[in-house]
């Protein structure tokens, strides 16, 4: 059981790393916490003072020298902080880093990891509330990870690095708030890097998440549970690779689904799940319900920002609703 | 120094001027209360005559483009405080119904027709209204505010190359509150100053477009470099760069007490590098204007302030359904 | 019944804009062919000299500075050419251009369109094979039209302009090649803008296709037909608005479903049309598929690109293999 | 002018200029055969000289990066003809296995890990493998070579402002193929030659790089420039900027003779800016080289270049099923 909130759980994690491999270095700054939590990343300065790059605002270039360092012996962490600036970056990472081993027909390796505080963090308005992570999926050759409690925060970083693979972490700003320490709904889960994780078992109804919406789904789920609804939530962990064997597993078994995503809902994350599952023949007893944003861009005022978040009562509805 | 501007402008100067350190203390103050959505401000504190002074030699009919900086290019547009500080606070009287607020500030209504809270963001976008200005024929001139950091980013470069190769009447004021570099701590976690060249005029200059640097916190030379430069852009002589000179504002230095200007400031950023308390110094010296008269229009500007933040406190939030509102089918 | 090839009648919809609204001008210069096709766009340069503007090779800045001009009263068309380099534009398009209208509650508006060439080409590798859309439908905010036919080249551009939205053009480098004249299976489809287009009437499954997807499925089609499978081929038109509607009514009718999507598979066109399916409840005989590109960056080598592309063959794969 | 490279040198550097143009005639050539995948190979006649010139002045242990225009960058690296035409064709045997084709081509066991075909692809990623250098106290260089076309994209900018701030072990030869501006038509529908700046070199030293301007026809110059490139680079002393000046190639004339050296060459482009015939004239004229030798040269790379296309003609091509090879899961 780890006693850490998550925010210092990734810190710990890229410490990790950065001890056991000297090819480990961090260009972009320690940015990890972004503005909110400027600090977080301050203990990685003072243990590696020459191995944190600070740069200029300038994405698409360092993430493309990230590109070049990882192609070359290092093994570049790349800090993006809000994870809308990584536009600036789309050249390099969607069309230069999950390009490069394919092309050289496997010559040339781009191990590198690119943090992307993600998501609607409240205030972020429609330029600093991105969920580009449908986008990566759409692109092969990237891996995605998306940890959402601390204990995969702390086991997932190594992995990926040994993969060699450019990785995307797509992080969410409120992740940190959550302080989700180890509790019984997260420990002594030793998931493998890949697969995704029964957070909590249920017969009723499947409940696929990811990232903050594990979080909302589990305390929707225990709401449920107090309704009589047993929900077994699936928090997929990595997007890339993408484990449907456990969802299509679960989905058969409850033969009932909802997907908790916080994409837009068109080509989100969760439509990939529920294409999977309706392609499979999963056989439902009721059609399966997506639980995203909608296909609006993100409002300042906060009711409605309120209103369009996937949050913990509109996940509890969606779950009702497939009763 | 000699004032450029007669001595009622500089008196208006110092008015919005003022009026734009009530409103930056004002949201300084509230930041941190629950009621105030996101966790950070941009405040234009020791840049008000950037501001000022720019406003000040517009027409109406130009187009003014800011940054996540953007509440003193607001304020000294005209935009309404009230108003202001409502899209602030996310109210449904604000300048955009709180869709915008602090980062996307703008005022279309007031020609400012957008705000991109992205470092650049807006770059090509005022270049783009340069265009519509020049291929319409229109008489009038594309205004992009901006901050150096924006000339870490490559779209600076796209964008000025494109001002430059179509000689479009457009006005670049880069708003340097880094300087001097020697003050800035280039290792900052955003990398803030980390530009390799020596004057960000060179930069400019190095793609064809007349440059200047003036003192960014003096209203009379931001204005006399503006005037210049809309002469350029609206008889076809294309795009100026201005490096508008400022000295970062330390913060958290609270309420400005107008009369340190001629008291005694309490830091040597006020003494030096306050664009409020230094016009207000030289309007004292003028002669022509009493201290009273200085206290006075503080007065009233605080009184407009404080109307603004009642009226911003007041107002109602967009309902929670309004959110689909504006959204194409 | 139109007699223009593709190419044709695509340039003659953007001279026709521009004939009736002095607004309209080209940024980017005539590239509506490519390299390919090159000389196709001449007319437009002959006919409003001033009205196209050529750029350097700047492509966040020369769509940011159409986002500009739109936001003033112009009505720029933005040629991008091989849609691969719209990476480099992303942060207009993606976090400008579609927040714009709903980010000043509905003051500013962006009529602008930007019209890509995208598709596996051949021998365009990882880099020039592009096929964004589903990324674009990931972003609230963008109308995205993907014309397949000659006649709808015609008739598509005027309404998506006239609806003063960003709207990206998704155009295919291979549609040129494909000629398609009014024929019998195209002509006279008179659908409204943003609705689906039955471009073949059939009982037995719905397949449903967009762009050059089209094509193929109405070659497939006519293939099964001799095989005794009657398909209904949907051409979804515009992927945003997207014409659930239209699709849920014929896989409905039909109870057995194919998508033929060039986008790779994960998070691709596919799988929303799969999910909104799912989500719908529609009672399908046989699970539906997906006929996607794999999720694989494309190679440059002839067969390798061959075995990846959603072909005629492997349309009618997937068609036989549902019923 | 007094050859800076000692005769045999020269004669090295003829050799590997000569590889590349008859290596570029028989993509000419073959271009629109069937067999030929894609729609048009961009060739590097007329910058031979460019290429050989700073291949000659690297050790192997540096990284060299290239564009869409890089044929003769790899086989000027040392790449064989046979395998680099072999992945121009698709073929199993290509130095990628015919995953790269003409606008990818790269050679990782030459040190060219990966090539981008996006104009600015590499810039960054040529600045990171010179990060690895200085980070880890390697001893070699990196080596950027493109387009001056690269310049009008923003990353440029970033790249060499990253480059000039950590002072980086790189040099960044820019291959203009436009010069001089007065030659090229600035609307061309890509604008190439669209830059507002009076002189590339400028540019780079603005960002505080120092820059030089060289005849790219030349390779002695080129050659020169680039050693001294490398010493700073291996030295600490940071990035340089070289400019390789050419005439682009008009296209279309066909086979060089080689005896226009001293004969009548067809064009003015041959007399004047054609590196290969200038070369070779120089030599001739030196009176240590006969036109015998010189021509017995050509036939030798001929005939190697006969054998290379032989091989990429008879070599297989991977079958489609290895498509999902090197695939992450
Ligand atoms: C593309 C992008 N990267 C990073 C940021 C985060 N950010 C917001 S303001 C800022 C500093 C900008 O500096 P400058 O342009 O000089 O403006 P100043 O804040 O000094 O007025 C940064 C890095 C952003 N908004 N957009
Ligand atoms: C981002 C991007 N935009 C456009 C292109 C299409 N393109 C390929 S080569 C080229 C011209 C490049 O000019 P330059 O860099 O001078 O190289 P040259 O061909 O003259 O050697 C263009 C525009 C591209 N490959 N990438
Ligand atoms: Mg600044
Ligand atoms: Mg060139």
């Amino acid at each position: 059981m780890v006693q850490m909130t998550f925010g210092e759980a990734k810190i710990a994690a890229v410490a990790q790393a950065m001890r056991q491999d000297e090819r480990v270095i961090i260009i972009g700054g320690a940015a990890f916490g972004g503005h909110r939590y400027m600090t977080l990343g301050a203990p990685l300065v003072q243990e590696f003072p020459k191995r944190v790059y600070a740069t200029p605002i300038a994405e698409l270039g360092y993430v493309g020298v990230a590109v070049g360092a990882a192609m070359t012996g290092l093994r570049p962490i790349v800090t993006v902080s809000t994870s809308s600036f990584v536009y600036e970056a789309w050249p390099q990472i969607i069309n230069e880093a999950p390009n490069i081993y394919y092309m050289t027909a496997g010559q040339t390796k781009v191990p590198m990891m690119v943090h992307l505080l993600t998501g609607i963090r409240t205030a972020g308005a429609a330029q600093h509330s991105a969920r580009p992570q449908a986008m990566f999926m759409q692109t092969p050759g990237l891996q995605i990870i998306s940890p959402a409690t601390a204990e995969d925060a702390l086991v997932m970083v190594q992995p990926a690095l040994d993969s060699e693979r450019p990785t995307v972490w797509i992080d969410h700003a409120l992740l940190m708030e959550e302080d989700i320490r180890g509790s019984s709904s997260v420990q002594g889960q030793q998931t493998a890097f890949g697969k995704a994780a029964i957070r909590r078992a249920g017969k009723d109804v499947t409940l696929v998440t990811y990232g903050i919406t594990t979080v909302r789904g589990l305390n929707a789920a225990e709401r449920a549970a107090a309704e009589g609804i047993d929900v077994e939530v699936v928090d997929l962990r990595t997007l890339c690779p993408l484990d449907r064997d456990t969802v299509l597993e679960s989905a058969g078994r409850t033969r009932r689904l909802v997907i908790a995503d916080e994409c837009s809902l068109t080509c989100g994350v969760s439509a990939e799940i529920a294409a999977s599952v309706a392609e499979a023949g999963v056989d439902l007893a009721k059609p399966l319900k997506r639980m995203n944003t909608p296909d609006v861009p993100i409002p300042f005022s906060p009711l409605e920002e309120q209103e369009l978040i996937p949050s913990e009562d509109k996940i509890l509805a969606a779950l009702r609703g497939v009763m | 120094m000699t004032p450029p501007l007669p001595n009622e402008q500089l008196w208006e100067a110092l008015r919005r001027m003022l009026l734009i350190r009530r409103f930056e203390e004002t949201c300084d103050a509230i930041s941190h209360e629950p009621y105030f959505p996101g966790h950070h401000t941009h405040l234009y504190i020791g840049q008000e005559a950037t501001g000022a002074g720019v406003a000040m030699a517009l027409e109406p009919e130009d187009v003014v483009f800011s940054t996540h900086r953007n509440h003193g290019h607001t304020l000294s547009r005209g935009a309404d405080p009230g108003r202001a500080l409502a899209e602030i606070l996310g109210k449904a009287t604000g300048y955009c119904r709180g869709r915008a607020g602090t980062l996307h500030g703008c005022a279309p209504e007031l020609n400012m027709p957008y705000n991109s809270a992205i470092v650049g963001g807006n770059l090509p976008i005022a270049v783009g209204a340069a265009l519509t200005a020049k291929h319409q024929g229109l008489s009038r001139a594309s205004v992009m505010m901006f901050g150096d950091g924006v000339m870490e980013e490559g779209v600076f470069y796209e964008s000025i190359n494109l001002a430059s190769l179509w000689q479009l009447p457009i006005i670049l004021v880069c708003e340097n509150n880094a300087w001097p570099k020697e003050d800035i701590q280039t290792s900052q976690p955003e990398g803030r100053g980390s530009l390799a060249t020596k004057q960000l005029v060179n930069v400019a200059e190095t793609f064809g477009i007349p440059a200047i640097a003036v003192d960014g916190a003096d209203v009379g030379s931001v204005y006399d470099a503006t005037v210049a430069a809309r002469q350029r852009a609206v008889s076809g002589g294309g795009p100026t760069f201005i490096e508008a000179r400022t000295r970062g504002w330390p913060g958290g230095t609270g309420k400005t007490d107008l009369s340190w200007a001629w008291g005694e400031p309490p830091t040597p950023w006020h003494r030096r590098d306050d664009a409020v308390l230094r016009l207000a110094a030289e309007l004292e010296r003028s002669a022509t204007t009493s201290q009273k008269q200085l206290l006075e229009l503080d007065s009233r500007v605080s009184q407009t302030m404080s109307e603004a933040l009642q009226f911003a406190m007041d107002s109602p939030y967009p309902p929670a359904e309004e959110a689909y509102a504006n959204v194409w089918p």
